[in-house]
């Protein structure tokens, strides 16, 4: 179990490889073809894609165990997961980057330098699997830094942006400030374990006192919060969301929340169940999180703000997951299903944004229904996918994360997590109205980007058919174990 | 030098960090706090292996690691503090506030 | 005499039904305006043929609703007269309507409602379980509500028939409530099963049906309505009194009464109807509007019937009942051809002896059927009454016979006064052949029931209906037709004197006692007024308070939001000074809970999305050191609740 | 047949979407057409009921088995008759004229497809089907409501009833989740819940499932004092869509409380039954008081619904009470009284939806709700008066109209339970009575108002949905036993269980 | 001997940590950190870390000059060397330093660790050498990955010329109209 096998890799391999080919073949092309990249960016994607569905086929033929998924193994002397987790965030996250691309072909069109952004994205990406499957500490510290370097540069993107810089700046400074954090925690836990794979930790910590494990894993979580965009370190979120270049948004909201919070999940669970109080705590932040998240979201007016808010809520909503882990068997799936529906959500909604170049003010959405029907009706589907209304994926997202919160015995956490969709309905119905209410001012100039429009009724379209189709993703991680 | 003594160094190395992170306005000094911060955790990593795990090479990785991360971060905030400096002539925090509610 | 069949039941079917399928059958063709008459007529007489032949035959039949619904109808006892009773009062009242009203726009309407106010009436009369009664009951109610605001374009008209609707309605409540108990008591709507009642359910039941009644029979305290009824049309009114809507809870009751094992029922009764009868005379001997004193003179005819049915011979009731019916349809389309031919009511400038003296002559002898005179019948059922009272007692002995003194006194007033001989009266518009013939009809009737007085018909006609009448006193006879009698001379010397009008007494000791006893008012300030100040209080409130606890709700969150804006921004700036800080948002929070709370009808939610919505936009001050400090502080607050957690679990 | 008539509206909201027609009428028609379908399958599914007492005609797939959720629909006589009247309401309202703001389109497609999801709350046998069912009735009411509203108050009021009403369907979700995980294995289907109830009792989890649900059913119904989103939203809706709201979408709130509390945890329900039925009262006298106070049509007829929904919740919590003194006594009047909360909810939908169908009509001609501007309208329009009146007399519960058939069975079967509480709810009759008089005498009667001289009697096709209406509120009033059999195949098994 | 250095360097660590943050030019600021880093070299060096420490020594070296030629080059004051004593949220920064350092010497003072084994001997550079190519090469590879996306990332964002030009040219969303 503890070889090193090249193979378990190849759909980060693959990313890799795509990545410098990328770079490679923008050094050649003459500028006209630079869009091509994005082609090519979109084909690495295929590619790990099928490389992450081949995984546990290739690997079944090798463990011949009687167990339910004998190709679920640490890899890499126990320093990287291969389980239904891992190569569901891998699958979330791809599918995340390819739609992204799609985004970006239009938007990136006048960049000189989009062969670079597509290498990075690709690199990006690579960061956010990584995570997904880190089962050790260093392992996670890096894969975290590779999806935060590539993040910031990616926000940073719009050289002549003068948003994107200070979206940028904002970001690496919280991450920075909070990876600082973590690399304490890190040391801390390297010293109460001796060791920093998460497979070998669990045993000493359950001896380590009580007061440095504290401090440790708060260190920790503080880190991985500025990851998913948690309380206290969310506040980059609804800046880059509006700053950065749209797609970027889109996908910095999304790619690295799946890996870190999957990271999350391992992580948490090989804290010691008492005497460590990290289940409340997790309670706690969540319940932070999804409030503010929605309380300020309330009154704004930009949609990129309000995708960026809504992003921290759902972040809230996500973070229940964690709270019932090990106490209810509903938990991860539930995280992983949610997560799904969330990205789709969220990718669709900053496709529509970017669809329309990136327009933002609400007043200038009005009566968006007539003008762009089609755009319209998928940005209604994934605020109500965002709200829980069913049959979208959004709702059995909820309806899981709320029975597995229910489940392991934190009612008022899903009590308070009900109150705030119903506060998530009132700005998300206050964008809707003049959409569907009112009037479009006049003409509105800007021509509509047809792949992101395509892209956003696409995403519409899965989170449909992923709420009516849950059964697929519940089906593949039921009884699923997830290593650490 | 025993163990307590080398982490309260680490932990006054991370402390003044922290202040200096939290209290500077350019961007570079806070960066210059940060790196504290990272060097107090260095600190700590190198005596926990030292004091605690030596048994174990990974706490000499670790500090290889933290040191690779330092790098890169002091690499791309260089780029971004550039970055911002040119766009918006910032060099303070207070100077960017145009993404904010 | 039974003769039940198939076709009877059938027939006692159509006694409802023909006369409906006759309304809806008027409304169809109601453009043809010449044969709409024809078509009620037939109808009615159809019914009529219908109603002799149940008689008869006395049915029973069956009929359900639902698994659990249903009942049971039946022609029997008092309603085998009841049956004909109707459409042979119906029938004129429809003819002079035909001819009366034929100008109206509403005409067809107008005989609609008078054929399904007489099948309403029907169902009510076959009904033998509450749940038959129950809807009768309402339609007849609804028929009168209708046929009220007749003349609806005068908007006085319909709310003096909502006021008439809701007054018996009231009381219909009643009804319901006897229902109720009645199937709780025996799990039937059945009348056969009411004996098996006892206790609290009976008393119930008991107490429901004489509200029920005492309404629909303008029994005090409700008598008031029928003035108000007034305002529809002569016809609605004729039939109105006679022998359908007011008919129908003199008639429960007759039916009822006798098979509800409660002790107190019965004297209830009497005594509501006697108080009932001598506040109506009072009322109608003092009132000067035509329609007005034969309306309150119903009030207490049916009283004395109350009185019947209260001492235990619900026969002379129902005798009194038919009676009453007759001559009070009579003078009521009798007054209807007064007003016609002068515009007016009023009793001090009728006096149309010499103008109309056909009419005259056949509203005198309503009034003398009225007033109790032998030989007519109208005398011979309310002698009835006298006797029966005489078995308990000198004292409702005496008070039927005060109140015969009174009926006779407005009877003879009414007479002198609206037809009695003025050599001054010029010419007025004359009736035509249809309406004298109507009323000759009536008068008619009338006539014909003086056959009562021959030996044995009472009997078997008391028989026919079930019953058996007293074998009164003999000196009750006496004194009731000495009061009578005495009832004629004052009248007489008050008309020679010319105070026949208002007695001499002045208006403002004479109208509150004619408008019913000033009941209307009181009703006004204690039920209608209270009920009206209430529901709107109720819907400010529902405006202003419920409401604004959900809108609340939202301020609270937009606060909440602005708040924690707040909170932040004076935080990250203050830093430690967080006592003049904590300070500062009291008094923030406080001026803007005194500039939101006082104007509670605003919505939070629009108001916010002004001033509420960029305070909550500083939560994120956009500076990226105070987002450091939010770091800070949120790490400091994990731990800190993670040691709580571990304090409290290790304890 | 029963999954056939549920997604055939959904089918040609779709084919409306995609099909190139245009203007108005050929849209109606095919509208109308469609939403003809659902009418005349039900009436199939009626004819083969057999009134067994359980669901009939089930239809069942897998969904998401790996949680235990299933499509399953079927029948009984409670679903039967709600789908039933659903189905005629959304025919009616569909075809009625109103102002369709150059957006037909979009207006009819919204419709059908509020069409499948009220029959499903009504037809679904499976807890989250019957959730997600729920939930589509919110959106498409919301957007009717702003869309297609009146001014600029109707978007607000959309969003106070989608707020309001959604908090109570997450208080349900809540409630369902509790109910599922009671369950082992953990499963939603309603036939489990009902046949084995999980989670029945006194305990604190069956006692805060309980509130939950109950929350969630008194905001939809609605009870006071959870009502006020319903008057500005039935104020600002289009005459269909208020017709739909208080026809179809309230019943919901009923019917959860029959389907689900009555039938899933009757023990508890039975303990509880006093203060529900307590509230049903006061939202009984409360409702009918406001309407009475209201000086806006609309607004009046809203809170009749206050009142009506009253009667049926003041049912069913009759039904629901097995007090200890009584026993298992009065199983017949508490079925007549659960017999008579079902009847009302029909009746309810098809009186004051014609009512508010109406109020479309006047809407269309004068653009006034306000009763003081409104009189003697009788004299231009005879028809529109006559219908009025009839549904007026109906909602005020006279005998021969269906409001009756309902109302009397409630007081028959609530009176042995709670004397004082039925005997205080008669007080309602009495006072709706006034208000709907009132309501014809202000609106139709007495003189006409110079500005309505050229007042339009209705049009043939508003008389044909109306009639249409009325035709049924006559037929269950004179002959109400075809409906009162298939209700009573489920009432009376459920309480003499 | 050995103690005493390590208290002069810790010492030394610390005030230069101190005075970065209590300087007048950014110059010197980055020297002075400089010295703190060269200070926890030694500090490593003594804790048997010796490839260790002096990788941090020289890693610090070369970055603290970039950063401080850097400051000169780009930023406000042309000399860098000009007084300066730029904060905000003083008090809470101090308080947070302290909470830190109170919080997390309690901890290194007061918590149980495990007590080594064994010593750290000579071969700590080669165990280091065959941990990275041997249980944690996923570790290796991935910091040599992000190292490689740091290089391009930097050079994208601060590289003033791409290969058409100017690299600002056409980099901007688009809708805005610049």
């Amino acid at each position: 179990m503890n070889g090193m096998t090249v193979s378990d890799l190849i759909p980060e391999l693959a990313l890799l490889v795509g990545s410098v080919a990328v770079l490679i073949s923008a050094l050649f092309l003459p500028r006209r073809l630079q869009p091509m990249n994005a082609a090519l960016a979109l084909l690495t994607v295929v590619i790990a894609v099928v490389a992450a569905v081949a995984l546990p086929a290739s690997l079944k033929s090798g463990f011949q165990g009687g167990a339910m998924h004998p190709w679920q193994h640490l890899s890499f002397s126990g320093t990287y997961a291969i389980d239904s987790f891992a190569i569901a965030a891998k699958f979330i996250v791809l599918g995340v980057t390819a739609l992204v691309i799609a985004l970006s072909v239009d938007w990136f069109r006048s960049d000189p330098r989009q062969g670079e952004y597509y290498a990075l994205l690709l690199m990006s990406a690579l960061g956010a699997i990584t995570l997904a499957g880190a089962a050790d500490m260093m392992e996670m510290v890096l894969a975290m830094l590779l999806s935060s370097a590539t993040g910031y540069v990616l926000v940073a993107f719009h050289r002549k942006s003068r948003r994107s810089a200070e979206a940028a700046i904002k970001y690496y400074l919280l991450g920075a400030l909070t990876n600082g954090a973590m690399l304490y925690g890190v040391a801390l836990f390297f010293g109460l374990s001796g060791t920093t794979v998460f497979s070998d930790m669990a045993a000493p910590l359950r001896l380590a006192g009580a007061l440095p494990l504290v401090a440790a894993w708060s260190l920790v979580v503080v880190g991985l919060a500025f990851k998913i965009g948690a309380v206290p370190a969310h506040a980059w979120l609804p800046d880059v969301a509006d700053g950065a270049p749209a797609p970027v948004a889109a996908f910095v909201t999304v790619a690295p929340k799946v890996g870190a919070l999957i990271v999350l999940a391992r992580f948490v669970s090989v804290l010691p169940e008492d005497g460590a109080g990290w289940r409340v705590v997790i309670a706690a932040v969540a319940a932070l999180t999804m409030t503010l998240g929605n309380i300020a979201a309330l009154w704004q007016d930009d949609i990129r703000r309000l995708l960026g808010w809504s992003a921290v809520s759902q972040t809230g909503y996500a973070l229940m997951a964690i709270v019932a882990l090990g106490r209810s068997s509903l938990a991860l799936p539930a995280l992983v299903y949610f997560l799904a529906a969330y990205a789709l959500g969220n990718v669709g909604a900053f496709a529509v944004v970017v669809a329309l170049r990136g327009l933002a003010k609400r007043e200038r959405y009005a009566g968006l229904a007539r003008s762009h029907p089609w755009l319209a009706a998928a940005l209604t589907i994934c605020f109500l996918s965002f709200v829980g209304i069913p049959p979208l994926a959004g709702f059995a997202g909820k309806l899981t994360l709320f029975g597995a919160t229910i489940d392991a015995g934190y009612t008022w956490l899903a009590v308070l997590a009900v109150l705030n969709s119903v506060l998530s309905l009132a700005y998300y119905a206050r964008f809707l109205g003049p959409i569907y209410f009112d009037e479009a001012p006049e003409q509105s100039g800007a021509s509509m980007d047809r792949t992101a429009a395509g892209v956003a009724i696409v995403s519409a379209a899965a989170l449909v058919g992923l709420g009516l189709g849950a059964d697929i993703v519940f089906n593949a991680l039921a009884n699923s174990v997830l290593l650490r | 030098m025993s163990r307590e003594v080398l982490l309260v160094l680490g932990a006054a190395l991370f402390g003044i960090g922290v202040y200096g992170a939290l209290s500077q306005q350019s961007f570079v000094m806070i960066m210059m706090g940060l790196e504290l911060m990272v060097n107090g955790a260095i600190v700590a990593a190198v005596t926990l292996w030292s004091r605690a795990a030596a048994h174990s090479p990974k706490g000499q990785l670790l500090a290889v690691v933290f040191m690779t991360v330092m790098a890169v971060e002091a690499a791309i905030g260089f780029a971004l503090v550039t970055n911002v400096f040119r766009i918006r002539r910032a060099d303070i925090t207070e100077k960017l506030k145009a993404l904010r509610g | 005499m039974r003769i039940p069949s198939e076709g009877s039941a059938l027939a006692m079917l159509a006694l409802p039904l023909l006369p409906l399928l006759g309304a809806g059958t008027l409304l169809f063709l109601r453009g043809k305006r010449s044969v709409l008459p024809t078509i009620a007529l037939a109808a009615l007489l159809l019914t009529l043929a219908s109603a002799v032949w149940t008689a008869l035959s006395l049915p029973v039949s069956e009929w359900a609703w639902g698994p659990i619904l249903g009942g049971r109808l039946a022609v029997a006892g008092l309603g085998r007269m009841m049956v004909i009773l109707v459409p042979v009062i119906a029938a004129p009242v429809v003819l002079y309507a035909s001819w009366s009203n034929r100008r109206d726009s509403g005409f067809a309407r107008l005989l609609a409602l008078l054929l399904a106010f007489v099948g309403a009436m029907e169902l009510l009369v076959i009904a033998d379980d509450f749940l038959a009664l129950l809807v009768g009951w309402e339609l007849v109610g609804a028929c009168s509500w209708a046929l009220i605001g007749y003349e609806w374009t005068d908007s006085a008209r319909p709310r003096a028939a909502l006021d008439a609707f809701l007054t018996t309605g009231a009381g219909d409540l009643g009804l319901y409530i006897a229902a109720a108990a009645a199937f709780a008591g025996t799990g039937s709507f059945r009348f056969d099963t009411l004996s098996q009642l006892h206790g609290t359910t009976a008393a119930i039941v008991a107490g429901g049906l004489l509200l029920a009644a005492a309404a629909k029979s303008a029994q005090l305290p409700f008598s008031p309505w029928l003035f108000r009824a007034m305002l529809g049309p002569t016809a609605a009114s004729a039939l109105l009194h006679s022998a359908t809507m007011v008919a129908a809870g003199a008639y429960a009751l007759a039916r009822l009464a006798p098979i509800i094992p409660v002790s107190w029922l019965s004297p209830s009764i009497a005594a509501l109807g006697l108080a009932t009868a001598l506040a109506g005379g009072i009322v109608a001997a003092l009132q000067t509007d035509l329609k007005k004193a034969l309306a309150a003179s119903t009030s207490a005819q049916y009283g004395l019937m109350f009185v019947a049915v209260g001492v235990g011979v619900p026969a002379a009731a129902g005798m009194h009942l038919a009676t009453h019916a007759a001559f009070k349809a009579l003078l009521f389309l009798g007054a209807g051809i007064a007003l016609h031919a002068t515009g007016t009511l009023e009793l001090s400038s009728l006096r149309l002896g010499r103008a109309l003296p056909l009419t005259a002559i056949t509203f005198a002898i309503g009034a003398l059927a009225l007033a109790g005179v032998p030989p007519l019948g109208g005398a011979y059922s309310k002698e009835q009454i006298v006797a029966a009272a005489s078995q308990t007692g000198s004292f409702f002995t005496a008070g039927v016979a005060a109140a015969g003194f009174l009926s006779a006194l407005y009877a003879g007033r009414l007479a002198l006064l609206a037809f009695g001989p003025d050599p001054n009266r010029g010419k007025v518009r004359p009736p035509n052949g249809a309406v004298t013939a109507s009323v000759l009809l009536l008068a008619g009737v009338t006539l014909v029931s003086s056959v009562l007085w021959f030996p044995g018909v009472a009997a078997s006609v008391a028989e026919l209906m079930g019953g058996r009448l007293a074998i009164g006193e003999g000196w009750a006879a006496g004194a009731s037709l000495v009061a009578i009698a005495a009832a004629g001379i004052a009248c007489w010397l008050l008309w020679r004197r010319g105070d026949l009008v208002d007695f001499g007494l002045s208006p403002s000791v004479r109208l509150p006692v004619a408008e019913w006893l000033g009941i209307p008012l009181v009703a006004d300030m204690l039920v209608k007024r209270p009920v009206l100040t209430l529901a709107r209080t109720l819907a400010i409130m529902d405006d202003r308070i419920i409401d604004a606890g959900v809108r609340g709700a939202a301020r609270i969150a937009g606060y909440v939001s602005r708040l924690f804006g707040h909170s932040l921004e004076q935080l990250v700036d203050a830093g430690v000074n967080s006592l003049s800080t904590a300070t500062r948002l009291v008094a923030e929070a406080s001026r803007m809970a005194d500039d939101r709370g006082v104007d509670a009808t605003i919505e939070g939610a629009a108001r916010g999305v002004g001033a509420v919505g960029t305070q909550s936009r500083r939560l994120q001050t956009g500076l990226a050191h105070q987002y450091y400090l939010i770091v800070a502080i949120g790490t400091v607050l994990l731990i800190a609740i993670a040691s709580l957690e571990i304090v409290a679990t290790h304890r | 047949m029963i999954t056939l008539t549920l997604f055939l509206p959904l089918l040609g909201a779709l084919l409306l979407v995609v099909l190139p027609l245009r203007g108005e009428r050929p849209l109606r028609v095919t509208a109308g057409l469609v939403a003809l379908a659902p009418l005349v399958l039900l009436m199939v599914v009626w004819s083969r009921f057999k009134g067994t007492g359980t669901f009939e005609q089930v239809e069942s797939a897998p969904w998401i088995p790996t949680l235990g959720a299933s499509y399953v629909t079927g029948v009984d006589g409670l679903s039967l008759a709600l789908a039933a009247m659903t189905a005629l309401l959304f025919f009616a309202a569909i075809i009625y004229p109103v102002d369709l703001r150059g957006r037909p389109k979009a207006y009819f497609a919204l419709f059908l497809f509020l069409e499948t999801a009220s029959l499903g709350v009504f037809l679904s046998l499976d807890l989250l089907l019957f959730y997600v069912f729920w939930d589509l009735s919110l959106v498409g009411m919301y957007f009717l409501i702003g869309v297609w509203g009146h001014g600029d108050a109707a978007r607000r009021s959309a969003l106070k009833f989608f707020l309001y009403t959604l908090a109570g369907s997450l208080v349900m979700l809540l409630g369902v989740l509790s109910l599922y995980l009671s369950t082992a294995p953990h499963t939603f289907d309603m036939r489990h819940l009902i046949a084995t109830r999980p989670l029945d009792g006194t305990g604190l989890a069956a006692t805060l499932t309980f509130s939950g649900f109950a929350l969630a059913f008194a905001i939809k119904a609605p009870l006071v004092p959870f009502h006020t989103w319903l008057p500005p939203a039935h104020v600002d809706a289009p005459a269909p869509a208020s017709t739909i709201l208080a026809g179809v979408l309230l019943k919901m709130g009923t019917y959860g409380f029959v389907r689900i509390l009555l039938q899933m945890m009757p023990q508890t329900f039975s303990r509880l039954a006093l203060p529900v039925a307590i509230l049903a009262l006061v939202s009984v006298v409360y409702g009918a008081l406001v309407a009475l106070a209201q000086q806006n049509v609309k607004r009046r007829i809203a809170y009749t619904s206050v009142n009506h929904m009253g009667y049926a919740i003041l049912g069913i919590a009759a039904a629901a009470a097995i007090l200890p003194g009584l026993g298992g006594g009065f199983t017949q009047t508490r079925s007549l009284a659960l017999t008579g909360a079902t009847v009302e909810m029909v009746a309810h939908g098809l009186i004051t939806g014609a009512l508010f169908l109406m109020t479309g009509s006047l809407w269309r001609r004068t653009g006034t709700y306000e009763i003081s501007e409104l009189g003697g309208l009788a004299r231009r329009a005879p028809i529109f008066t006559g219908l009025a009146a009839v549904a007026a007399f109906a909602s005020l519960g006279l005998p021969g109209l269906a409001g009756f058939v309902a109302e009397f069975q409630i007081f028959v079967g609530g009176f042995p339970v709670y004397p004082w509480l039925i005997a205080l709810s008669l007080l309602g009759l009495i006072i709706t009575a006034a208000l709907f008089l009132n309501l014809l005498q202000r609106v139709f009667l007495g003189p006409l108002p110079e500005r309505w001289q050229h007042f339009r009697d209705l049009d043939r096709v508003e008389i044909a949905s109306l009639s249409m209406l009325i035709a049924f509120v006559v037929v269950i009033g004179v002959a109400p036993g075809w409906l009162l059999a298939v209700i009573d195949s489920f009432a009376r098994p459920l309480v003499t269980r | 001997m050995r103690v005493a250095l390590f208290w002069m360097l810790a010492v030394a660590s610390i005030v230069s940590g101190w005075r970065v943050f209590r300087t007048d030019s950014m110059v010197r600021a980055a020297y002075w950190l400089m010295a703190s880093f060269m200070a926890v070299g030694i500090i490593m060096v003594q804790l048997d870390a010796e490839f260790l420490g002096l990788v941090l020594i020289l890693m610090m070296a070369g970055e603290m000059t970039i950063m401080a030629v850097f400051m000169v080059m780009f930023m406000m004051n042309p000399a860098g060397l000009n007084p300066m004593m730029m904060v905000h949220q003083h008090r809470a920064s101090i308080a947070a330093g302290v909470l830190a350092f109170v919080g997390l010497a309690g901890v290194g003072t007061f918590a149980r660790f495990p007590e080594p084994t064994v010593r750290a001997s000579g071969q700590v550079t080669a165990q280091l050498g065959h941990e990275l190519l041997g249980d944690s090469m996923l570790v290796f590879e991935t910091a040599g990955v992000t190292l490689l996306a740091t290089m391009i990332g930097a050079l994208a964002i601060a590289g003033a010329k791409g290969r058409f030009g100017s690299a600002d040219e056409g980099s901007q969303e688009p809708g805005e109209t610049t």
